[in-house]
């Protein structure tokens, strides 16, 4: 029963407990240092072993054809969760549009507790999809922004700082960078670091996700502009999503492992990165929207249950 | 005696992502110096926030002294984007000393 | 030109776990939008503090903008604590954009 | 010589340098954040190395007789405090009600340096303590506001506020959750996360103990309201406290390192959870009375002697 | 109605190093009493500063609720240091509670 | 090549990761009491390690003798540096006494990461260093107190401030704390904590150079004040320093490890402590060119090309 298994892991059950506090009403709390400190940390850790890992297996086609099909999914996925969100959730297009960004890019957390189940449960993903999981984040804002507001209406410095969001975002670069040193450095080097970036690792996601347990449990219950309908698209957008991630995975070939981290990123929605970006792009947009439905809906459905599910579903699909 | 100026003192509160944007207004309105504080928690229309790191769009307070036509000119350019982004502003008079800095 | 209409901005220094306190009293007196600032360390007739975490009662500062009835409202409700909660309070006019939100 | 070797722990001696640094005027400071997180980590640690531990244990009679009593030592230490601080110290009704909330409850940070001692001493307490402990932490709030106040002064307001204080303190849910996350996942599946909370905890402990000492000597410093009665009866409660919890450990017939575990919960005194609980139901009470008793007697007390002193006598008195 | 009496409220912008001086200076003005308020960021003549633990001198804000006199005390009692210290100083009439306090 | 070793270890490049990520406005960002936190921990870290070393290896003369010369150092650095940026750099008397403090002291930082690097390359310097370093910390801001404005003009209330700062700044508090604690407890009671002090150092030395790279390179892109002579003087004076404590080293007879500390010692100047004892001593200086000459320019030199040479030289000036 590996996704029995996954529900007893330490790691999940301090998000539960993290909730659990939250919806009793509990005044436990985590200091927004630490929980900022433990966002780079898991950053960098993850982007030094993915680095490291393809410092050992070398550089494959595979890698740039993954890189290529992860950025289409970001920018292209936006435009069916528009469409479902305009059509069924009965959003503006310009609230829509925003969704839409977040839903094309990627949750940086559930990518890592997606990894952790996949390693525990014998089929770790590549170590180059923490690169690819770099380049999804930031394509999915353009996509947005552009069904929000139509092309056109951006003016030269909008565009810049868009740009700039893109390419400079502080996760993107630490985790790129992260990556790139461990390619350098390679496993010899990389050995005296190891005990603070992966001994230490798991203990330190419990006390990370104990935080997002809180924040998105007291998310959901402050939600005012949350109803049903977007409660329903929070959970059917990654049971989509993730479904077409899994497709291009068994269209490219990829080995289950790697395949359901791909599925894992199509379905998760940013929480942190994008909505800053958004709230800069696309002012008239309501944050109570798409950060409830992300942070508070999707999230939590994707730890509990759409991790499970991948790692049931993705040894049958890829082989 | 120290003689002291009657200047404005303007108090903004605006989401954090926000702030470069709004540094960048002031300086339009030739206020140039200002300071940044941070701001924990807060009940407004929409609802209530805690900075928490993640999970909400958290708030600083941007505090600027200046003279009451920059003060003017910058409340003008704001205007029209005061309401989507939902500021919230006070004015009010201060005496400050080296009036001829603001 | 831009209107702005005279309101009233409170500033309540406050005991950290008083806060949610004050805030229902607030909202009791109509004043239910709010920000609460930070405060790191002070000096006071019950001795010195500094928000180290542990082994003092560290202090936040509730800040809203209102309307005079309002405030006035407040401080009636708040009068039999002053003393004993140590509330320390000021009470200043400022200009305000909006005006029909406060 | 035992007693001997616990204070040159570096535990001790890091508690020591901070009281040091703090009494020459140094300007050596923790960030504040950082406290906090130390001390929400440790709570998880203790909390889930409990947990496990009871999962290999199995549950025993012994674990609801030692939390029913626990629970009662809790309830009823505050009324002997109350009657020394009224008339030894000569406090009113509504200070010496508030100091005796925090002497009916515990310190953490007491039981984890007591409990990390102990164990180096060969005599570990039992992985029940923690849960123990948890359960002590807040009924002393109860007796403490009814012997400031007298019953039927609460309003229902002020009663339901305190009931979900007692129950949803956020130290007591982080202790109780993770004990029982600890004993959900058992050995072998905590094994990823026990380097952060078992092979880091001493390391991480010395870092707090530096803070404490630091806090603690602060206070002390500037406690206007301290006079020599009420000193001496921060060292004379937790002698008399320890006494009883020890007594009531000979009753149940606990082993030598669970039965010192008892006694130094009941010598403690709460300087985080029962402060803020008591400035609010309270509000008449000095904070400068409570915090430095609990604060700068009692818990540098107990770190420097109590702790020694229970490692020697407990042997003695439970075999 | 609750009685307010007006007073003095002053707002120093201060680098962090110097505060210690500047709450010896208050107190030697009998402004015992204060509050440090946190400052995250900032841009004067001397450049933009942003609190990162190292690499730049942080500011504080030191604010006190007083009388008129003893704020005239400190500012004379400052005058000599506020341009070479940099200090940002804002005096504002507001109204208190327990008025004999200050 | 251990120099280009050097480069690239993971330390170095967590540096230069983040000193790009600023040169290109990226918004990426270290949480303020993170890195103080860190800084804490280096400092406990290296006392103790420094204290355990000496424990075992004993006290010897030279422990005196380099104590002694490192404080003949920091008193007398900043004479040379003062006559250069006076003439060379053409300060005024105050800015220049003020920049000639900085040198004369020196950068914790530095001397972690030369540690490190000299430790990997086989030739680890003595554990008193500590000690040295924490005595070296403060007598420059005298020296340059007094090049600054004469002798004479401190009022006794300065004086006695200056006091207290040379003797009780929190980093010399607590790096000689830490150490005395190494030097009590020794390797055996050393060992529950090693995990934490030793085990994790490296890897938590990585993220606190990211932000280092990141602060010092913000520090760069912002220094108006700094001209190319004070640039060219913020390298020329580590080399000459550098040079001195290499000489000295080799006056003392001292191993090639020990010797090539003691360099980067007197290379390193500091950008934390005397900053904010120079900005209370001398407020009409400019921070603007401290800061920028000391973290801007000198301590990437030292970081990147500064402890490369000592690591080639020291060997084979001192044999
Ligand atoms: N009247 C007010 N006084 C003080 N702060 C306010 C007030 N109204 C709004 N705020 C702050 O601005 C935030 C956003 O307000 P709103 O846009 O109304 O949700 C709130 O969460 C508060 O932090
Ligand atoms: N006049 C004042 N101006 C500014 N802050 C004050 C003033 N009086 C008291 N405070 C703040 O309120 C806290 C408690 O004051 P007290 O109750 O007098 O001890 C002090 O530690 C300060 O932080
Ligand atoms: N007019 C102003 N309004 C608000 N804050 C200011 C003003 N001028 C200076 N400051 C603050 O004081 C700091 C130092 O100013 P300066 O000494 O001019 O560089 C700035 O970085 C700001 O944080
Ligand atoms: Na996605
Ligand atoms: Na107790
Ligand atoms: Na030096």
């Amino acid at each position: 029963m590996p996704a029995f298994e996954t529900l007893l892991s330490p790691v999940i059950l301090f998000f539960v407990l993290g909730a659990l506090a939250a919806a009793a009403r509990s005044d436990l709390s985590v200091p927004e240092p630490l929980a900022k400190s433990l966002s780079l940390y898991l950053m960098a850790a993850i982007g030094l072993k993915g680095g490291v890992q393809v410092s050992q297996a070398g550089f494959t086609p595979q890698l740039l054809q993954v890189s290529a099909a992860g950025m289409a999914l970001s920018f292209a996925l936006p435009l069916m969760a528009f469409a479902l969100l305009r059509g069924f959730a009965r959003l503006d297009r310009l609230n829509a549009g925003a969704v839409a960004a977040h839903y094309g890019s990627v949750s940086i957390v559930t990518f890592v507790t997606a990894s952790d189940a996949l390693t525990r449960s014998g089929i770790a993903p590549a170590g180059y999809m923490v690169a690819v999981m770099a380049l999804m984040e930031t394509p999915a804002v353009i996509t947005g922004l552009l069904l929000a507001r139509g092309s056109g209406t951006l003016s030269r410095g909008q565009r810049g700082k868009l740009l700039r969001e893109v390419l400079l975002n502080g996760s993107v670069v630490l985790l790129l960078g992260s990556f790139l040193i461990g390619l350098a450095i390679g496993k010899t080097r990389f050995e005296p670091i190891a005990p603070v970036f992966v001994t230490g690792f798991t203990g330190l996601l419990c006390l990370f996700l104990l935080d997002m347990g809180l924040i998105a449990m007291r998310r959901l219950r402050e939600s005012r502009a949350l109803n049903w309908r977007m409660a329903a698209l929070g959970i059917a957008l990654p049971l989509v999503n993730g479904a077409i991630g899994l497709g291009v995975a068994a269209l490219l070939g990829l080995d289950p492992g790697t395949g359901a981290a791909l599925a894992m990123l199509a379905a998760s929605a940013s929480y942190i990165a994008v909505p800053a970006a958004v709230r800069l792009a696309l002012p008239d947009a309501d944050p109570g929207i798409y950060l409830s439905m992300s942070l508070a809906v999707t999230f939590p459905f994707n730890i509990l249950l759409g991790i499970p599910l991948v790692i049931q579903l993705a040894p049958l699909v890829l082989t | 005696m120290i003689t002291t100026h009657t200047r404005k003192r303007i108090d903004i509160l605006i989401d954090a992502p926000l702030c470069d944007w709004l540094i960048e207004q002031a300086a339009a309105a030739e206020i140039v110096h200002h300071s940044i504080l941070p701001v924990e928690s807060g009940l407004g229309r929409t609802g209530a926030w805690r900075d928490e790191g993640f999970g909400t769009v958290a708030k600083r307070m941007f505090v600027a002294l200046s003279n009451k036509q920059k003060v003017a000119a910058l409340l003008e350019r704001l205007a029209p984007d005061i309401e989507r982004y939902g500021l919230v502003i006070a004015v009010y008079d201060v005496e400050v000393v080296r009036g001829e800095r603001f």
